[in-house]
């Protein structure tokens, strides 16, 4: 377990993030594929705090803050999905056709 | 522990993280792939545990533990088919999409290989906490309250949009077309209410789709 | 004086665990047949091997088959449950100078535990495809999601005066100190609530209640059954058991070893716990929601700040 | 210290995969219906006799949004209170008028949700 081996990992769950993001049409999925993004990048910040920083804890509080954009684009996400389908019916990004406008 | 079982522990834990968060976009039920997902927190936690992050890596677990249940409800809620008992095809680009992933993945990863990193070893490993709970009240006290009222903007943000009635009445008063008659909702014009409408017509195939919206009961 | 224990060999702490659920379980199984006689006036004579005779009944009935079910995730739910039991249990100091491992994180563990324990009986409603169990789980999970926060104040508001997460310093802060269901007085039956509600116990059983069809278990039947039988007695019991370290000192007291009193006062909050449960009637989850949210989270608040203030005094 | 630490998480992680296996165990010991026996049941939820009418597994509306919302945002204050409870003995008067001043900014966000009405069944 090195920094390279650990950022290596975090790299991989940021490919696979942005892969499900991209490719998903359900507005739940893409949260999903944002989280698993997010989660690459809190294991990054942990290699970093762990191999190179010495401790500072400024490094755990990045980590604290990524959980909260995490929390933040959940609770938001989740409200529009509601939103969305009570207007409109809809949950996908396709069936929105306003957005296509 | 030894290097080698920190080493062992952090394979094991690394390919899980990973392969569960393959899972999550390849499985048909909609409660597996989020708890995959769940799964692949859970690991990293063990991997921040393994970091010597211990208030990190095992708050991972709370804080993560919650947010997937939140997520299962509304993966249930809000995807049709929410089973897998029909296997479908929910996804566009799908070509782009795995480049791109690769291609940042490979970015990433560059990125760390090249980077000279100095080891800088942890100066106080069985103080972390306590570091952090300094660090919180002290220089990054500005940090913690804007996180609040953050946090007081994403609920009041929250609840505007999903609450289905507040104070005076429904939430979307105005913001949608009257029914052409009155009091019945499915004759909105814009609004989706055939087993195969407008909304859906791309390539899933299954019959749950839109008749389902009003199945749910009561928990 | 409770040191820090570090940790046990793995072996022995697993053994340890497993034993404790296992009497824990028994104990409280004993407890309810035996309070439920004496509630109801009948005679306390055969109620102390009720359960015995019950488990051997269950465990001799048919498995319902659903049409397609979850079976991983079905056979997962239990084996979860009691493992976020066994989690909760290996934290909490279980004699004056033992514990399985008494971590500096101990109550994040603790509610990691119990959150995790919600998403297996939300797994247990889902997984058999049966819309009784479903809606079970949902009902649970509106429960979980509002007594979360009530624990969580409790047991950071019980590390104030301990300066630390660790279940063995916060014994170590009420030797040194008086008790915590003294100096914290609000926190007791706020973490009662707790306890009933997280091992789907008394007046919170809304997940797996005979009378509510069910529930998450009205699929279940034979082994399984039996198995989450034991899954939501072991709950209770780290529960208990976690009662009594926060605010009765835990493993501390004259003359017996510590173990023992641990044992006595978890027990004492098993016997309270089951007697709640046949003494209140079920709270339907929209009121329980309502009722934590706007009643009991000011109370925990409150409770913190009472909290803060006594240590600072 | 930091090996022991490790080593105290091991074992936590053993006895939690001990015990889940042991229940594994029994829960996969199930015994099935004779389908000869109930032919028509047993591929049927029981239900307690009634016939189901609905599956399942459909999309299930919980009742409960906007609560689970406001908690997604709402529980991140733990993240701040451990290693707040941590420091506060050491810190005084500080670190609990800090806390306060937070707690009571979230409490807006709780009280705006009961206000609109989130708390009630949608």
């Amino acid at each position: 377990m090195t920094v390279v081996t650990v950022l290596l990992v975090a790299a991989v769950l940021l490919g696979i993030g942005t892969w499900g993001v991209l490719s998903q049409q359900s507005f739940v999925m893409i949260m999903m594929g944002f989280e698993l993004a997010i989660n690459g990048v809190m294991l990054a910040a942990g290699a970093l705090w762990r191999f190179t920083s010495g401790g500072e804890p400024r490094g755990q509080v990045l980590v604290v803050v990524a959980m909260l954009v995490m929390a933040v684009e959940a609770a938001i996400g989740f409200a529009l999905v509601v939103a969305v389908s009570r207007a409109r019916r809809a949950d996908t990004t396709e069936g929105i056709a306003e957005l296509r406008r | 522990m030894t290097g080698t079982w920190v080493d062992i522990a952090f394979g094991v834990f690394a390919v899980a993280a990973a392969w569960f968060g393959w899972r999550v976009f390849v499985t048909d039920s909609m409660v597996r792939a989020t708890f995959s997902l769940l799964a692949s927190f859970l690991n990293v936690g063990a991997i921040l545990v393994l970091l010597l992050a211990e208030y990190l890596g095992v708050a991972m677990f709370f804080m993560m533990g919650v947010e997937m249940t939140v997520m299962a409800i509304y993966m249930v809620a809000f995807m049709m088919n929410p089973a897998g008992l029909n296997p479908m095809q929910m996804v566009h680009q799908p070509r782009v999409a795995v480049v791109v992933g690769v291609l940042s993945t490979a970015g990433f990863g560059a990125v760390a290989l090249a980077a000279d990193l100095d080891t800088v070893a942890i100066v106080d490993p069985d103080g972390t906490i306590r570091a952090l709970g300094h660090e919180l009240m002290g220089s990054s006290m500005l940090v913690m309250q804007v996180v609040g009222v953050t946090l007081v903007a994403t609920m009041v943000g929250a609840v505007v949009l999903s609450a289905a009635s507040g104070r005076f009445g429904p939430a979307d008063v105005g913001s949608v077309p009257p029914a052409i008659v009155p009091g019945d909702d499915t004759t909105r014009p814009g609004v989706d209410v055939g087993g195969d409408g407008g909304g859906h017509d791309h390539d899933h195939g299954h019959g749950g789709g839109a008749h389902g919206h009003d199945d749910g009961g009561d928990a | 004086m409770i040191e820090v224990a570090g940790a046990a060999h793995p072996v022995v702490g697993a053994l340890v665990v497993v034993a404790v659920l296992a009497l824990g379980a028994m104990a409280v199984a004993v407890t309810e047949s035996v309070v439920t006689a004496h509630v109801a006036g009948s005679p306390l004579g055969s109620a102390w091997s009720r359960p015995w005779r019950r488990a051997a009944l269950v465990l001799a009935r048919p498995q319902p088959v659903t049409e397609r079910p979850d079976t991983l995730l079905w056979v997962l739910a239990p084996a979860a449950y009691v493992g976020m039991a066994a989690l909760g249990l290996t934290v909490l100091p279980l004699g004056t100078v033992w514990a399985v491992a008494d971590v500096r994180t101990g109550i994040v563990v603790l509610g990691s535990a119990e959150v995790l324990a919600m998403v297996a009986v939300f797994l247990h409603g889902w997984a058999p495809n049966s819309p009784l169990p479903l809606v079970a789980g949902y009902r649970f999970v509106a429960a979980g999601l509002s007594f979360l926060l009530l624990s969580i104040f409790v047991l950071i508001a019980a590390a104030l005066p301990a300066e630390s997460m660790s279940f063995g310093r916060i014994v170590a802060s009420q030797e040194d100190g008086a008790w915590n269901v003294l100096r914290q007085p609000l926190g007791l039956p706020l973490f009662l609530v707790v306890a009933l509600a997280v091992s789907l116990h008394g007046p919170l059983d809304v997940a797996d209640a005979g009378e509510l069809a069910g529930g998450t278990t009205a699929e279940v039947s034979g082994p399984a059954r039996l198995a989450w039988g034991f899954a939501r007695r072991a709950m209770l019991t780290t529960y208990a058991v976690a009662t009594a370290v926060v605010f009765l000192a835990g493993p501390a007291g004259p003359l017996l070893p510590g173990w023992a009193w641990l044992a006595v006062k978890s027990l004492a909050v098993v016997v309270v716990l089951v007697w709640i449960g046949q003494r209140t009637a079920r709270v339907p989850v929209e009121r329980f929601v309502r009722v934590a949210w706007t009643v009991l989270l000011p109370l925990s608040f409150l409770h913190l700040a009472i909290a803060g203030v006594v240590t600072l005094a | 210290m930091a090996q022991s630490m490790l080593g105290a998480f091991l074992a936590v992680a053993t006895a939690t995969v001990v015990a889940a296996t042991a229940v594994a165990g029994v829960a996969l010991w199930r015994r099935p219906v004779d389908p000869t026996a109930v032919a028509w049941s047993a591929t049927l939820p029981w239900l307690g006799g009634h016939e189901p009418e609905t599956h399942a597994w459909n999309r299930f509306h919980a009742r409960y949004y906007p609560m689970t919302l406001v908690l997604l945002a709402f529980e991140m204050e733990m993240m701040f209170m451990y290693p707040w409870a941590v420091v506060f003995a050491e810190l005084g008067t500080k670190a609990l008028v800090e806390m306060a001043v937070f707690l009571a900014l979230l409490s807006l966000g709780v009280v705006y949700l009961w206000r609109e009405g989130g708390l009630a069944w949608q």
